[in-house]
């Protein structure tokens, strides 16, 4: 791949995300806090180096991408305002775009409402499934 | 540079206080951070040094947009002077609103000496404004005979 | 008006004054003019009438210099004047005995002359016993009547009320002549468009001529040499259509004086263009006011202005902007 | 019309590489007035002042231009070249085309043409510039310093042992600051008190030095040299003459549920108390809103069992009014609130401390007595896990932005001394990364892995969790070995994040010294004047600049010392000339500048005035020089213009202005 290309998608990875790659200082309490650790092939901590590296078709071959519950520990705790969550988030919707479908439309969220499932499930499942 | 084809680049002049803008202003140079060179400032000991006069006079000798910056207020060095600046300049603005001059044409901007990205970001956004308004013509302009 | 100048006699006659200061006939009936008075016979010559607009204080700077008292005719709008000048250690209260004389609403031979009425010889109805609500004009063309109110001034119809201020005694019966609202002209060009707003002074500032008179008459532009005949700031030159003081005289003289101005509209009265001064005095005023609450210039001669005043969450001047 | 002279500094590439200097030498050369100009490397260099001298001598210059670095840099270099040369120092103005132009723009044209202008609006200044002359002020041989932690303590000595009077203002019942709260120190681990308690009798038994304790500052007037100060002496309830501090009345007094500010809350204490036992000076104090006799006229038990009648109930506060010469700020730091990071379940669990909270912790003379032990059940912990930059290096609105400086080395010595103490713990520290430059500070950390085998992992705890049966579960990372890591421990340490104290701003404010958006006061120059505050006669001590360890506060106090001293030393003072000067010819005297003068340096007099022949008795004003400091407030306030401000005159600023525009 080009390395215009690599930019090209590095830099639309942080627009989608708003994420910022360059200030992590490697703390790792993304890492810490991740309750998919384990499952994970790519970890939280390394997002941001696939990110400055463009290297972000990797990012979007892992498994991460479905291992990760959007529960956004990692951006909460961030001491360096990094967003990892919201990096994998934007992968995940790259993916998606690039495979050109919507498992979810809005007009299906309605027979999906339950009152026990919390908002912040079904705005995760949403950012997660539709295009 | 063919004169035809120049684009506006208006001329700008920053009155800064001396103890905290301009350290702000030294700042953002040793900083590196970039903002159009169309930005000229002028040191004066504290704001309320500022007189309305100047900014008529800046506007008079053909400034599209002028500018004051001073420590915040709290933090004159002076203890008061960028309060009594602050009235002074509220009421000055209002009445070239008054009187039919675009808003936007002057600011106040606290700028302190640690606040070198204020600074810069301060006088892109005064510098991008101002262009957008064109050049300066009605205080220029404001008693020509008709 | 005699009673005026029968007390006047007596203060002279007693050695409480050693002058007066008031207004004599002028060459026409409605013109009045501010004049000394320094005995008896001259008293002769002093009038009081509906046309003696003019503000006595700011003469008092020069009365304060001279032997003796000067007994003062004040208006209950110059005893603001008077206040401010006190407050700016420019007069003496010492060497003023200040008669509170009432005021039935002055008026403005220009006011007549804007309705049509030409040749005016003289004009009847305006003195302190008349009822104020016809004046008949003698013309060159036959008699014709003005209704008094439509003959006032401006600043007559937002009256700021018919207390002095500042006295040793009062004489003569004031009336109400409140009739509009004070900002109403200020909130009118503050509704127009930028564009409008710029033709609007424009075209006012336009017939500017550089007289000075509204400089000469205004209380508070008492400075003994004035920054526009100073050096210092480049600005001495006069009539020079390029120069700096031309086009920003009125916004500066405006400012100079904001916080101090006590609305008494001598500027807009004595124009000979007739360019409404008051309102740049007024806006600011107004803004003053609005942000840093409500202050009247001359009410006291102890409280600080507006301009030499702060307080720690005064607004922003970006609040020009935002207004809208 | 001056004869004016233009140096044009390359400053190596740091303008030249942006402006052509040639170009900006040949387009000066133009302009009116201007009958030298040239460039040169390095115009601050010795050298380049040796052609400033030569220019002036044989050109016959009367004004100096230099385009160069911010005045705030070398103007005063500038000036004394040009007063050597014999040239008053006031005829120098400089054209700032590094920070405010060749470092900002990129476009060699562009900049050019910019220097061009500024250089312009310099000459059009220094073309109406006036020789001035300082005035003299004397100076009071008296030094404050607010703050009686280890760095007023240091200051405060070295200024007294040089032969001046000294007050130390400090807001609590003692001095002694943080440092007291502190078991031992880093990197040689000697017991704190042992080093600081010898100190803290030094200055109180120093003849030159008065210390106020329970005390603050409430009003700061005057200038450098001549600083007018109200220290507030709060009523401490106790006559401090009578006291001879035996402590029964601590002991007898019934209302003992306050917690110990000294201990940090970890247990409580008596109303009427002294913070520690080697409390200086050793005279209590009663806390008003704990004391039963305040709250509800009952009790006086202190009253009845004091000897020495030392109890005031009637003590009122009072007002200490002294003049100084020069002022220290020494005001100390606290650490941050760590509840705000709920992760860390710092208000769930009593086994979950602050660094600072262990320092007391491990103290003899604190809450456990120096053991070793969980505050929620007493226990002995077996593990325990120090979690590193806790609000530190964050770029949220939670935390601080920069690194606290200390919290790498007081863990390392931590879990040294637990280490040592109790083999049988085991101490895991997790860190982003462990900085240690100082003098034997890594070998030191190197210890406690290498001899007292302590578990440094590297990467952060993501969330300690409280369980069921009272431990802790940290759950952190291993970045190095790519692992996440579930660990039980009994407690657990936060690296809280220092910060300067909150009264800090206050008192800035009073001095009208600049200070940072972390609160940290600002020095006058990063590099070459780092004890000295922007505002003359104001110097920093300590923690309140910026984070530091104790060698180095005491270091700096010593260097903040000096440079009081040698204020102190002086007898007169040269004042800045740049002061406003009423033109009595157009004065009103009306007193509108008075009322905006900070410094109360406008007065009026009446006098004879001979106006152009008219002979007349005015009121005019008139400013006294060593008071006005030159903010130019009078000179807008004024409606004639009488007023003006020497070095900024409006004729000057306006010629400024139109160079600029033309």
């Amino acid at each position: 791949m080009s390395g215009h290309l690599h930019e090209d998608m590095k830099s639309r990875v942080i627009d989608i995300s708003g994420a910022s790659p360059h200030k992590c200082m490697k703390c790792g309490k993304c890492s810490a806090s991740c309750p998919s650790f384990d499952e994970m092939d790519i970890k939280p901590h390394q997002f941001v180096s696939y990110v400055n590296n463009g290297d972000i078709e990797a990012l979007m071959a892992s498994k991460s991408l479905g291992k990760c519950l959007s529960c956004f520990a990692c951006v909460e705790r961030c001491p360096r305002d990094v967003k990892p969550g919201k990096i994998v988030d934007a992968a995940r919707q790259m993916l998606i775009r690039q495979q050109g479908q919507a498992m979810l439309t809005p007009e299906d969220v309605p027979e999906l409402l339950d009152p026990e499932v919390p908002q912040q499930l079904l705005m995760s499942a949403f950012r997660r499934y539709s295009r | 540079m063919s004169i035809e084809n120049e684009t506006f680049r208006p001329k700008i002049v920053a009155f800064c206080c001396n103890w905290c803008s301009y350290a702000g202003a030294d700042l953002a140079g040793s900083s590196r951070l970039v903002y159009p060179a169309d930005v000229k400032i002028i040191r004066v000991p504290c704001s309320c040094r500022v007189n309305p006069m100047f900014i008529l006079r800046a506007f008079e000798k053909g400034a599209d947009g002028v500018i004051m910056c001073g420590c915040h207020p709290g933090d004159c060095h002076y203890s008061t002077g960028n309060y009594y600046a602050r009235r002074r300049m509220t009421l000055l603005f209002s009445m070239l609103d008054f009187i039919g001059v675009e808003n936007g044409r002057t600011r106040v901007e606290w700028v302190s000496a640690a606040e070198g990205v204020k600074f810069s970001t301060t006088m892109n956004e005064f510098v991008e404004k101002i262009t957008s308004l064109g050049p300066n013509v009605r205080l220029e302009d404001l008693r020509c005979r008709n | 008006m005699q009673e005026l100048v029968n007390r006047a006699k007596e203060l002279l006659a007693d050695g409480t004054v050693s002058r007066v200061l008031g207004w004599k006939a002028g060459d026409m009936s409605y013109n009045p003019e501010p004049a000394y008075f320094n005995s008896a016979e001259e008293l002769e010559n002093f009038v009081y009438d509906g046309f003696c607009g003019a503000n006595l204080s700011k003469y008092m700077i020069e009365a304060s210099k001279l032997e003796g008292k000067t007994l003062v005719f004040l208006k209950p709008c110059d005893t603001y004047s008077f206040n401010q000048l006190i407050k700016e250690h420019r007069v003496d209260r010492e060497k003023a005995y200040i008669i509170g004389v009432g005021c039935k609403g002055k008026l403005s031979v220009e006011n007549i002359k804007a309705q049509g009425i030409k040749g005016i010889e003289s004009i009847e109805g305006a003195g302190m016993n008349d009822g104020c609500d016809t004046l008949t004009i003698k013309t060159l063309y036959g008699d014709k009547t003005c209704s008094y109110n439509d003959a006032m001034l401006e600043r007559c119809h937002v009256c700021k009320g018919k207390e002095h201020q500042i006295s040793d005694e009062v004489m003569l019966e004031s009336r109400d002549t409140k009739d509009a609202e004070r900002f109403a002209q200020v909130e009118a060009i503050e509704a127009m468009t930028p564009e409008e707003k710029f033709a609007f002074f424009q075209k006012e500032l336009s017939k500017c001529i550089r007289c000075n008179a509204c400089r000469n008459v205004c209380p508070a532009c008492s400075c003994r040499k004035c920054v526009f005949d100073s050096t210092k700031y480049d600005t001495a030159q006069k009539a020079n259509v390029t120069s700096f003081e031309e086009k920003m005289f009125h916004i500066i003289r405006a400012f100079h004086v904001a916080g101090r101005c006590t609305d008494c509209g001598e500027c807009s009265r004595v124009c000979p263009q007739g360019i409404p001064l008051h309102l740049f005095n007024r806006k600011f005023i107004k803004d003053i006011d609005t942000f840093y609450g409500e202050f009247q210039a001359g009410e006291d001669t102890e409280s600080r202005g507006p301009l030499t005043n702060f307080t720690f969450d005064d607004v922003e001047p970006s609040i020009v902007g935002e207004r809208g | 019309m001056q004869r004016v002279g233009v140096f044009v500094c390359h400053c190596g590439s740091n303008i030249a590489a942006t402006v052509d200097v040639k170009k900006v030498v040949e387009m000066v050369s133009l302009e009116p007035g201007v009958v030298h100009a040239e460039d040169y490397q390095y115009m601050c260099s010795e050298a380049g002042q040796a052609r400033i001298d030569a220019a002036i001598k044989e050109k016959g210059l009367t004004g100096i231009v230099v385009c160069s670095c911010s005045p705030r840099m070398h103007e005063a270099t500038f000036r004394k070249a040009a007063e050597r040369a014999g040239l008053n120092p006031y005829m120098v103005e400089i054209a700032n085309i590094r920070e405010h132009c060749s470092w900002i723009h990129k476009d060699m044209e562009e900049a050019t043409k910019k220097a061009v202008v500024l250089a312009r609006a310099a000459i059009a200044k220094v073309n109406l510039n006036a020789p001035l002359q300082p005035g003299e002020s004397l100076v009071t041989k008296r030094a404050l310093v607010i703050g009686g932690g280890i760095a007023g303590i240091q200051t405060a000595i070295d200024i007294a042992d040089a032969g001046y009077e000294v007050d130390i203002v400090e807001k609590t019942p003692s001095i002694g600051g943080r440092m007291s709260q502190l078991d031992k120190t880093f990197p040689t681990l000697d017991c704190s008190a042992c080093i600081l308690t010898p100190k803290m009798v030094e200055a109180a038994a120093h003849e030159k030095i008065t210390i106020y304790t329970y005390s603050e500052v409430d009003k700061v007037t005057g200038f450098v040299g001549d600083f007018t100060v109200d220290i507030r002496k709060k009523a401490r309830s106790i006559d401090m003459n009578k006291c001879t501090g035996c402590g029964v009345c601590q002991e007898k007094c019934p209302s003992k549920k306050t917690p110990s500010e000294f201990n940090r809350g970890l247990n409580t204490r008596s109303a009427i108390y002294t913070p520690f036992a080697q409390a200086i000076p050793n005279v209590p104090v009663i806390d008003r809103d704990a004391c039963i006799k305040f709250k509800t006229g009952k009790c006086g038990i202190c009253e009845k069992v004091c000897q020495a009648g030392a109890i005031d109930y009637e003590q009122k506060d009072e007002i200490v009014t002294q003049k100084y010469g020069a002022i220290v700020v020494a005001t100390g730091f606290d650490v941050i609130k760590v509840d705000q990071y709920e992760e860390y379940a710092y208000s769930q669990s009593k086994d979950v401390i602050t660094s600072l909270e262990l320092e007391r912790i491990m103290n003899a003379a604190g809450p456990t007595k120096g053991h070793l032990e969980r505050l929620s059940d007493g226990k002995h912990p077996k593990e325990m896990v120090f979690i590193q930059c806790v609000g530190s290096r964050c770029s949220d609105d939670k935390g601080k932005s920069y690194c606290s400086k200390i919290c790498c080395m007081y863990t390392a010595k931590h879990a040294m001394l637990i280490r040592d103490k109790y083999p049988d713990v085991n101490v895991t520290v997790f860190y982003i990364d462990v900085r240690t430059p100082g003098k034997n500070f890594d070998e030191f950390y190197r210890r406690a892995v290498e001899d007292y085998g302590v578990n440094y992992i590297k990467g952060q705890v993501g969330k300690v969790a409280p369980q069921p049966d009272g431990s802790l579960l940290v759950q952190g990372v291993d970045l190095i070995d790519n692992k996440q890591i579930l660990k039980k421990a009994d407690m657990v340490v936060l690296a809280a994040a220092i910060e300067p104290e909150k009264d800090v701003r206050r008192i800035a404010t009073m001095l009208t010294a600049s200070i940072d958006t972390n609160n940290f006061l600002t020095e006058s120059h990063a590099k070459l004047r780092p004890v000295e505050s922007p505002t003359a006669g104001v110097f920093l001590s300590g923690v309140c600049q910026g984070p530091k360890d104790i060698p180095e506060t005491v270091a700096q106090a010593g260097a903040a010392a000096v440079k009081a001293i040698g204020l102190l030393a002086k007898d007169k003072l040269l004042t800045n000339p740049c002061t406003a000067k009423a033109d009595e010819l157009m004065c009103n005297g009306c007193s509108t500048c008075a009322n905006v003068c900070p410094y109360g340096a406008i007065t009026y007099e009446t006098k004879e005035i001979n106006d152009h022949g008219i002979r007349e008795t005015r009121r005019v004003a008139s400013v006294n020089n060593a008071l006005c400091q030159g903010c130019g407030a009078c000179t807008v306030a004024c409606p004639s213009g009488a007023m003006d401000l020497q070095g900024f005159s409006n004729r000057q600023i306006l010629a400024e202005v139109d160079a600029i525009c033309r």
